[in-house]
């Protein structure tokens, strides 16, 4: 005998779940925060095999071994468009994005290191290519603060490099950046 | 490999937008049901239960394996939930084949579900955070560079789109029905995550598959029973001939993300175990987790189907259609329906009912009896995929 | 910078729960003042009413089955310092609630003001939000309360009486 | 029942912390490096590998995606994940060694709860209909069971206590523990009542933590280790989810798995049982049918750490290095799902 009044809007509950959660930055990430309020991107070389990892993650996940500060070392902030897309935000809960951006791979020079996820600004969008050489494009010194490090390991860079841009020299050919397009 | 595992029963919902007519209970219940009843067995027959399910944030409960533990028929039994991301329902169907194998149970339900109406999908893969680039903004530049490096025309993800939806009109069990899809409306429709346009991206479902595994004595038990005038369909079942599982990193120096090598290791993997050499003869027909055009084409080359570079040549010549020589995704696949948890698990369950001959007005010609069902998932990173066969194997 | 850098974040969505027949009609009987269960083939009332037996996974017919609206209390807690996510601002009690009727029991909050006054087998009544403010919600019954000519600094319960149940009265057929 | 003898021959664990800095995935690099260490191979001469962890610990998605990479996946392995404890992923290894064409795996756990507040996360992880809604939490529902096991008569405040004075105490011998020390029952019995019957000592540590097993089959184990700890019994059961559909004094599904698992089939030496509130020691002793002579969590138990994700998986470590030193021939470990012990896990290990 449901009850005829059990309309199917009837039928829906709302239920709003609101978590905080506050977690400090592991040590490698702290001297990463630093650098880029230093304005210099910190990475770490791995004692075993050599490839340098931007930021450092405390360990090399192709040699399995940890890495510490005396592995770290200064990375220059230049590199290469290795992949990209230009993403149309999806309204949801919480977006504040409105405005397509650009979401692409930069190899950095002389890295193994892919810095994911950044914006390419100073060229029309519908100019972007992979081999695009670029550099980053700094906040203020005192503009900058450690908003989009994250402790899980996703580095992104909002808090001090608002995006990376053109540095007008020729074009790098696919091999240069084959193998670091994710 | 010790026992072979077969497929008794296959359930599934009508996947939709939103199916606020039920209860998340009654959508798992739903397609377990119907996979029961497919079988001919009640609740009490089954041994074990595993519930496959993408990232809990989707509909905001934690480990809802426990809260659906119950509506399942497990209490008193084995139940364990897998999270292998989008490869997950596809992982699921493995994890509980393995029991079956390992000879511990004689009949297991697998289920895999989700109901993204009831949160966000781009919210939960953003992690809650503004910026959030859902799964097509992740593998958009993987697109790019599979675009770049085959010199594949453009018009190649709008055919796919097109075929897939078509191929919908077919599955009474789809959730999108576009009659008048055709290559000018993908092409018209706004781009999303250059180069992939809405209409080359799969849509957000609420719904949920279930599968009952069974040791070859169970299988027999089943058949005889619907012989005797049982319940059960009585349809003959799809043997598991062989799976496998690969998982990489996924951000390395040096990975190839556009055929990433978990899914080659994978494929050999599993076409050894089956016995395959030439997986593009061999194999009648595939349904391949293609959540955006592009991977269609870009699976074929990812497991050795088409040669390298030449994958978007069997879509652009009309292979991988239901009339095809390698029919591709003729339940309508991700493109078409995609509660994301379950989407693995079609995947394997629309591959198992084309063996069985079940797949109705989408079934096409089965000429060795052998299916593959495969689902990926994270980075392009997990690989889950399956043989299935009309013969029992050895 | 000080080395011990914490990063905040919050994860916050209003997600919409769809209920189904049972739970619909369970929720929206709680919203009309009415505590309903179902009965299974083997006789068992569940309450709160799900779709299935829990116990064998079978289907449960969705009839509703009144029950209550007393109980008896079976196991309870105390809360001494409320959080946020607590459904009352003041100290209150967890408990197990057989209703009158009922099975199984159901977990509720019980508002005594006393934890002295909280043993198993207290006999609990619901006070329900008022009829305006109420939804197809669990919160729909805001707590219950000692049933019995009302315990002490039992805050409105006495007076809320028969008064809230003959609104919803668990007598309808 | 398995035909296959699956041992285990490594383990490793990070000890407990309030509050780790470390990151999840660092802690989990150094557990599964301590546990390939023991069992002296490396990551490379593993065949599956299985892990355990939940993303709404630390609130992003995809956790277990950082996490692969502790464990050297590239070039590609064949892995899987639960959305559980550690002993889960255990459990789905053991099953997939059985085979015959894999014979070694590396299982683990891994997770930090200092990032949130476990009163307003766990209701998270109940009927969304019935019990979110009401915002119960963790405490609140031990609290049920310990009221409702005390109703019985079967137990007393002062055995909470005496199960929380012997944890302290065991717990002076395990470096990796986070709550050690020596006190008694009255001094307990004193403390102000958190949830009524419990006090803070009867509810679990918040905890950072990791840990990792390294599984093997038949002559591999004996190959890589002198010592393996044979798994003679594996099983689990889940009991209904509604606290009030189920008796809470007792844990069926324990007894169930007990049974399965043939934990009467030969004496018992050393437990360790995943009662994460002094009360379900209690309930767990009976279900297991371990006697008062069975020495029960000699390292703490979850009183004295609770790395939730690995608790249940520490178990079987505390066992095993037991075991493999001699320290007893035949050990049961117990791993939880959920709350007020709604699923449950038991392992019989062997000495070798």
């Amino acid at each position: 005998m449901a009850d005829d009044k059990v309309v199917a809007e009837d039928l829906v509950m709302e239920q709003k779940v609101t978590l905080h959660y506050s977690e400090p930055l592991p040590p490698n990430f702290v001297r990463f925060g630093e650098g880029l309020l230093a304005g210099k991107f910190i990475g770490a070389r791995c004692p075993s095999c050599g490839r340098v990892y931007v930021p450092d993650r405390g360990y090399c996940p192709l040699c399995a071994v940890m890495m510490s500060a005396a592995d770290e070392l200064e990375v220059d902030d230049k590199g290469v468009v290795a992949s990209y897309t230009v993403i149309t935000p999806v309204n949801y809960y919480g977006q504040t994005k409105t405005e397509p951006f650009v979401f692409a791979s930069i190899l950095l020079d002389d890295t193994t290191t892919v810095m994911r996820g950044q914006d390419i600004t100073g060229i029309p969008t519908e100019q972007v290519h992979a081999g695009l050489r670029v550099a980053a494009v700094w906040l203020p010194p005192e503009e900058r603060s450690l908003e989009g490090i994250s402790a899980r390991g996703g580095a992104s860079l909002e808090g001090s490099v608002t995006s990376f841009a053109p540095t007008g020299e020729p074009d790098l050919s696919e091999d240069a950046y084959r193998g670091y397009e994710f | 490999m010790s026992e072979p595992c077969a497929v008794i029963g296959i359930g599934q919902t009508h996947h939709t937008k939103a199916r606020a007519d039920v209860s998340q209970f009654g959508l798992v219940r739903e397609a377990a049901s119907r996979a029961l009843a497919d079988a001919g067995l009640e609740w009490r027959d089954i041994d074990a239960v595993v519930i496959g399910k993408a990232p809990d944030a989707f509909e905001g409960i934690m480990q809802p394996e426990l809260f659906l533990a119950e509506a399942l028929g497990a209490v008193g039994k084995p139940m364990f939930r897998v999270h292998t991301a989008g490869s997950v329902g596809g992982s699921t169907v493995i994890v509980g084949s393995h029991l079956i194998e390992a000879g511990i149970h004689d009949r297991v339900l697998v289920v895999a579900y989700e109901k993204q109406s009831e949160g966000n999908a781009q919210w939960g893969l953003a992690g809650g955070r503004s910026g959030g680039i859902g799964a097509g903004g992740a593998f958009a530049p993987f697109v790019r560079a599979y675009i770049e490096r085959s010199k594949a025309p453009e018009y190649v993800g709008w055919q796919v789109a097109v075929k897939d939806r078509l191929n919908a009109l077919k599955n009474p069990y789809a959730h999108l029905k576009i009659a008048d899809i055709s290559l000018e409306k993908v092409q018209e429709s706004p781009m999303l995550w250059d180069p992939l346009r809405f209409l080359e991206s799969c849509p957000s479902s609420d719904g949920a598959c279930a599968m009952v595994l069974a040791s070859p004595a169970a299988a027999a038990a089943a058949a005889a029973a619907a012989a005797a005038g049982g319940s059960g369909s009585g349809a003959p079942p799809a043997w598991i001939a062989a799976s496998s599982v690969r998982s990489e990193l996924g951000f390395f120096p040096g990975r190839d993300a556009v055929r990433p090598q978990a899914g080659v290791d994978c494929a050999h993997d599993l076409y050894r175990r089956a016995g395959i050499t030439d997986p593009r003869r061999e194999i009648d027909m595939a349904e391949l987790y293609v959540p955006f055009s592009w991977y269609e084409p870009m699976w074929l080359e990812g497991h050795d189907i088409a040669p390298l570079g030449e994958g978007w040549k069997m879509t652009e010549q009309g292979e991988t259609e239901m009339t095809g020589s390698f029919p591709v995704n003729p339940s309508g696949g991700v493109l078409s329906s995609n509660p994301i948890g379950a989407s693995g698990m079609l995947r394997m369950a629309e591959a198992a009912l084309q063996v069985r001959g079940q797949a109705g007005e989408h079934q096409v010609h089965m000429h060795h009896g052998r299916a593959l069902g495969q689902a990926y998932g994270g980075n392009a990173q997990y690989f889950a995929m399956a043989i299935f066969t009309a013969a029992q194997p050895a | 910078m000080a080395s011990g850098h914490v990063v905040e974040t919050t994860l916050e969505f209003p997600y919409k729960r769809s209920l189904g027949p049972v739970i619909g009609a369970f929720l929206t009987g709680l919203r009309d003042g009415q505590i309903t269960g179902v009965r299974t083939a083997s006789g068992t009332v569940l309450v709160p009413p799900l779709e299935y037996n829990p116990e064998t996974g079978d289907s449960v017919d969705p009839t509703p089955v009144p029950v209550g609206p007393e109980g008896e209390v079976t196991t309870w807690t105390w809360v001494p310092e409320p959080a946020p996510h607590h459904p009352l601002d003041h100290p209150f009690a967890f408990a197990l609630i057989r209703l009158d009727g009922a099975s199984t029991a159901l977990t509720h909050v019980v508002d005594t003001g006393d934890p002295a006054v909280l043993h198993a087998g207290l006999r609990v009544k619901p006070r329900w939000r008022p009829a305006g403010e109420r939804q197809a919600r669990i919160d729909a019954i805001e707590a219950f309360v000692v049933a019995e000519g009302g315990g002490a600094g039992d805050a409105g319960g006495a007076v809320a009486g028969r008064g809230a149940g003959d609104e919803g009265g668990g007598d309808r057929g | 029942m398995a035909r296959r003898e699956i041992a285990i021959v490594g383990w490793g664990q990070t000890p407990s912390q309030r509050r780790a800095q470390a990151s999840e995935v660092q802690l989990l690099f150094e557990a599964i490096d301590a546990a390939v260490k023991v069992a002296g191979i490396t990551r490379r001469d593993i065949g599956f590998t299985c892990g355990g962890s939940c993303d709404y610990l630390t609130g992003g998605p995809f956790a277990f995606v950082t996490n692969l990479e502790a464990t050297q996946a590239w070039p590609p392995i064949a892995e899987s994940h639960v959305e559980m404890d550690g002993a889960w992923a255990l459990y789905e290894a053991w099953v997939r060694l059985q085979h015959g064409d894999i014979d070694t795996a590396l299982v683990f756990g891994s997770g930090k709860s200092s990032p949130t507040d476990p009163g307003a996360l766990y209701p998270q992880q109940l009927d969304p209909y019935y019990l979110q809604p009401l915002g119960i939490d963790p405490v609140s529902l031990a609290a049920l069971q310990g009221r409702a096991l005390l109703e019985t008569g079967r137990a007393t405040e002062a055995d909470f206590a005496g199960v929380v004075a012997h944890s302290r105490q065991a717990a002076l011998d395990n470096p990796n523990a986070q709550l050690r020390g020596t006190t008694d029952v009255s001094v307990l019995l004193a403390e102000p009542l958190v949830r009524d019957p419990l006090r803070r000592h009867d509810l679990p540590p918040i905890s950072d933590g990791a840990a990792a097993i390294v599984l093997a089959a038949g002559d591999r184990a004996r190959e890589i280790s002198d010592h393996p700890v044979w798994i003679r019994g594996l099983d689990h059961r889940v009991e209904p989810h509604q606290p009030g559909m189920r008796d809470l004094t007792v844990s069926t599904s324990t007894t169930l798995a007990a049974a399965r698992a043939g934990v009467s089939d030969g004496p018992i030496d050393v437990a360790e049982i995943s009662s994460v509130f002094s009360p379900q020691e209690l309930i767990l002793r009976d279900a297991l049918g371990l006697g008062p002579g069975v020495d029960v969590n000699p390292s703490g138990g979850p009183l004295a750490a609770n790395p939730v994700m690995s608790t249940g998986l520490i178990r079987f470590v505390e066992i095993a290095h037991r075991l493999a030193a001699g320290d007893g021939g035949r050990g049961v470990a117990h791993a939880t799902n959920g709350q007020c012990l709604q699923h449950n896990m038991v392992c019989v290990m062997e000495a070798p």
